[in-house]
């Protein structure tokens, strides 16, 4: 029952930060959002008892690719236009 | 207005579908879920290959012309990042406009990085025993080169060596696959002892393939921060 | 003051293989094996970076003092959650925060980064910079502005078990 | 009552702790009026209390003892780093010092710095 609870909250806080990091114009906060949705996605792969892809997961989606964005936004430009 | 009501309850949709789907049709931990080709996996696996670790077992073993592709596709994809960013540049003599980072940072990283090392390769080398394998401790390889880059704005990498490491393990790859075509008259065949489960020497070729895949991971994907990385404004 | 090369990378290697023991947590020939050679190709890639005084560091005084500053270490970092609590939890919250500097004897650069970051974790102190022999520190209940006073109420006890340790 | 029952007990005693004070770093982030204080309050609550819980489930699994203290340690190293790194690129980015602080010596510090490097 607390299991289920615990997932419920974390897909709906998965679903909150996904919308967020495409509504926002500041591309360094949807860097972020992404990054979040990255770490809960791995969270619930090792509750499916998936702990392969759980690091897999966290090491490639939390670590190394929010730094590629990072850089990437550094490179070129932080806010979308319309 | 519109658009986003309805992309809002598009989402909410979403959200009961797959919780409903989570906490009703999917136990946790229990393997009522199984049918078919995954009981084979199951119940023979640990024989077959010799792994403790399934997803292992199915990864290099089974699957193992699979991950030859994956690992082919990653290549294709770093040496896509370096041609894209090669005509940028880098004008020799002119150094990276940064803050310099402190000596709290730098002193981090100087004890810290062989620690990360050592921890990759430990993920890498238990591949057929614990969770994690060559993908997992090739990343955090990179993320060890990636505390360096940060900390240190001089630092680079030797692309030469990189680019022979990367080809060698590569290489290794195919042969030991080319091996088991000639001894047993199939690609990637496991032609090594299994040994016994829950030991380091076991398992076969999963080990060296494994060693292979981490190293190449790692340099692969270090090659990709270092193109980014050197790219002038 | 630096050792040689040789002391250095036996240091590194020494260390990276009780790493490799602590992880593993066997004692099955083939983990301590492979725990040998792998430590030995990764303290190649960074031995001459990973300390400054190589095989030094294993002199018994040291060690000693080390196995002292734990408990005294560990009982300041509870401290300073306590700190913590009490603060956050006061309506009224007793806070007055600044930035002071305090100055540091310390030479070696691992011996200032144990310094500062023994800083951060104990009351109410955050290392924000660091200059040669200047510390810039965040102070959450500012006591006192002269670098004296604060260096010595702020460092003073982790600096001399650090000279001891690092040193 | 055996060893290993009281040993469970100490765990879940620390894992209770732990979870207490990472509470309390979250409350502090919430009153706390400025980044720096705000990270003064998340780094030390989240180290304890990642501390309190990585050794409570170490004393739980004995088994896993030597990994849960070597995880201790790692955080023990890192999360001091982290956070300093925090606070010196916001304060180079140019965020302020909460309107009621006392005293700022590291403003002055860069100023006369950056002088320096600019007559160079």
């Amino acid at each position: 029952m607390i299991l289920t609870i615990a997932v419920a909250i974390l897909i709906l806080m998965m679903m909150v930060f996904a919308v967020y990091s495409v509504e926002t114009k500041d591309l360094l906060y949807a860097v972020v959002g992404t990054m979040a949705v990255s770490l809960i996605v791995s969270i619930l792969f090792y509750v499916l008892q998936a702990p392969d892809v759980a690091m897999a997961e966290a090491a490639i989606g939390a670590g190394i690719s929010t730094a590629v964005f990072v850089i990437a936004i550094k490179k070129t430009e932080r806010y979308e236009h319309d | 207005m519109i658009k986003k009501s309805i992309a809002l309850i598009l989402i909410a949709i979403l959200f009961v579908a797959i919780f409903f789907t989570l906490a009703n049709d999917l136990p946790f931990g229990d393997n009522r879920t199984t049918t078919g080709v995954s009981d084979k996996y199951i119940y023979h696996g640990v024989n077959d290959t010799g792994a403790s670790n399934l997803v292992t077992a199915i990864v290099v073993n089974y699957r193992g012309f699979d991950t030859l592709g994956e690992v082919t596709v990653l290549f294709v994809a770093a040496t896509g990042v370096g041609a894209v960013l090669y005509n940028m540049g880098r004008p020799a003599g002119k150094k990276r406009k940064k803050t310099e980072a402190s000596l709290i940072v730098r002193t981090g990283s100087r004890i810290l990085f062989p620690m990360m090392l050592l921890f990759g390769a430990y993920i890498f080398v238990h591949g057929h025993l614990t969770p994690g394998g060559g993908f997992q401790g090739g990343a955090v390889i990179a993320t060890a080169f990636l505390f360096k880059y940060v900390s240190d704005t001089r630092y680079h990498i030797d692309h030469n060596k990189f680019t022979a490491t990367e080809s060698v393990v590569g290489m290794t790859f195919a042969l030991v696959g080319i091996m088991g075509l000639l001894l047993t008259g199939y690609f990637l065949f496991n032609f090594l002892p299994n040994g016994s489960p829950g030991e380091l020497l076991s398992a076969g070729i999963i080990p060296i393939i494994y060693v292979a895949i981490g190293i190449k991971v790692g340099a692969e994907l270090t090659g990709i921060l270092d193109n980014m990385m050197e790219v002038e404004q | 003051m630096t050792a040689g090369n040789v002391s250095k990378y036996v240091y590194t290697a020494i260390i990276l293989f009780l790493l490799w023991i602590v992880l593993t947590s066997t004692f099955f020939w083939e983990e301590i094996l492979a725990g040998l050679v792998l430590s030995a190709m990764v303290a190649a890639m960074g031995y001459s970076l990973f300390t400054d005084k190589g095989l030094g560091n294993f002199s018994p005084k040291r060690l000693a003092y080390f196995l002292v500053y734990i408990p005294v270490f560990l009982w300041d970092v509870i401290k300073a959650n306590l700190d913590v609590a009490y603060r956050v939890l006061s309506p009224k919250m007793p806070i007055k925060p600044g930035i002071v500097e305090i100055h540091t004897d310390l030479k070696s650069d691992i011996a200032k980064l144990g310094l500062a970051n023994s800083i951060t974790l104990t009351p109410g102190t955050l290392t924000l910079d660091i200059d040669d022999d200047r510390l810039f520190i965040h102070w959450i209940y500012v006591r006192t502005t002269d670098i004296k006073e604060a260096s010595e109420e702020i460092g003073g006890k982790f600096e001399r078990y650090m000279k001891v340790i690092f040193e | 009552m055996n060893f290993y029952t009281v040993l469970e007990y100490i765990g879940m005693f620390l894992v209770f702790v732990g979870a207490l004070f990472l509470f309390l770093g979250a409350l502090g982030i919430f009153r706390l009026p400025d980044v720096y204080n705000r990270l003064q309050a998340g780094t030390k609550a989240t180290t304890l209390g990642a501390f309190g819980a990585i050794i409570g489930i170490g004393l739980m699994r004995p088994e896993w003892l030597p990994k849960a203290i070597l995880i201790a340690v790692f955080i023990l190293m890192t999360n001091p780093i982290s956070s300093h790194a925090l606070a010196r690129a916001s304060y180079r980015r140019g965020i302020k010092l909460w309107d009621r602080s006392v005293v700022d010596r590291y403003g002055p510090y860069l100023r006369e710095k950056e002088e320096k490097e600019g007559k160079r």
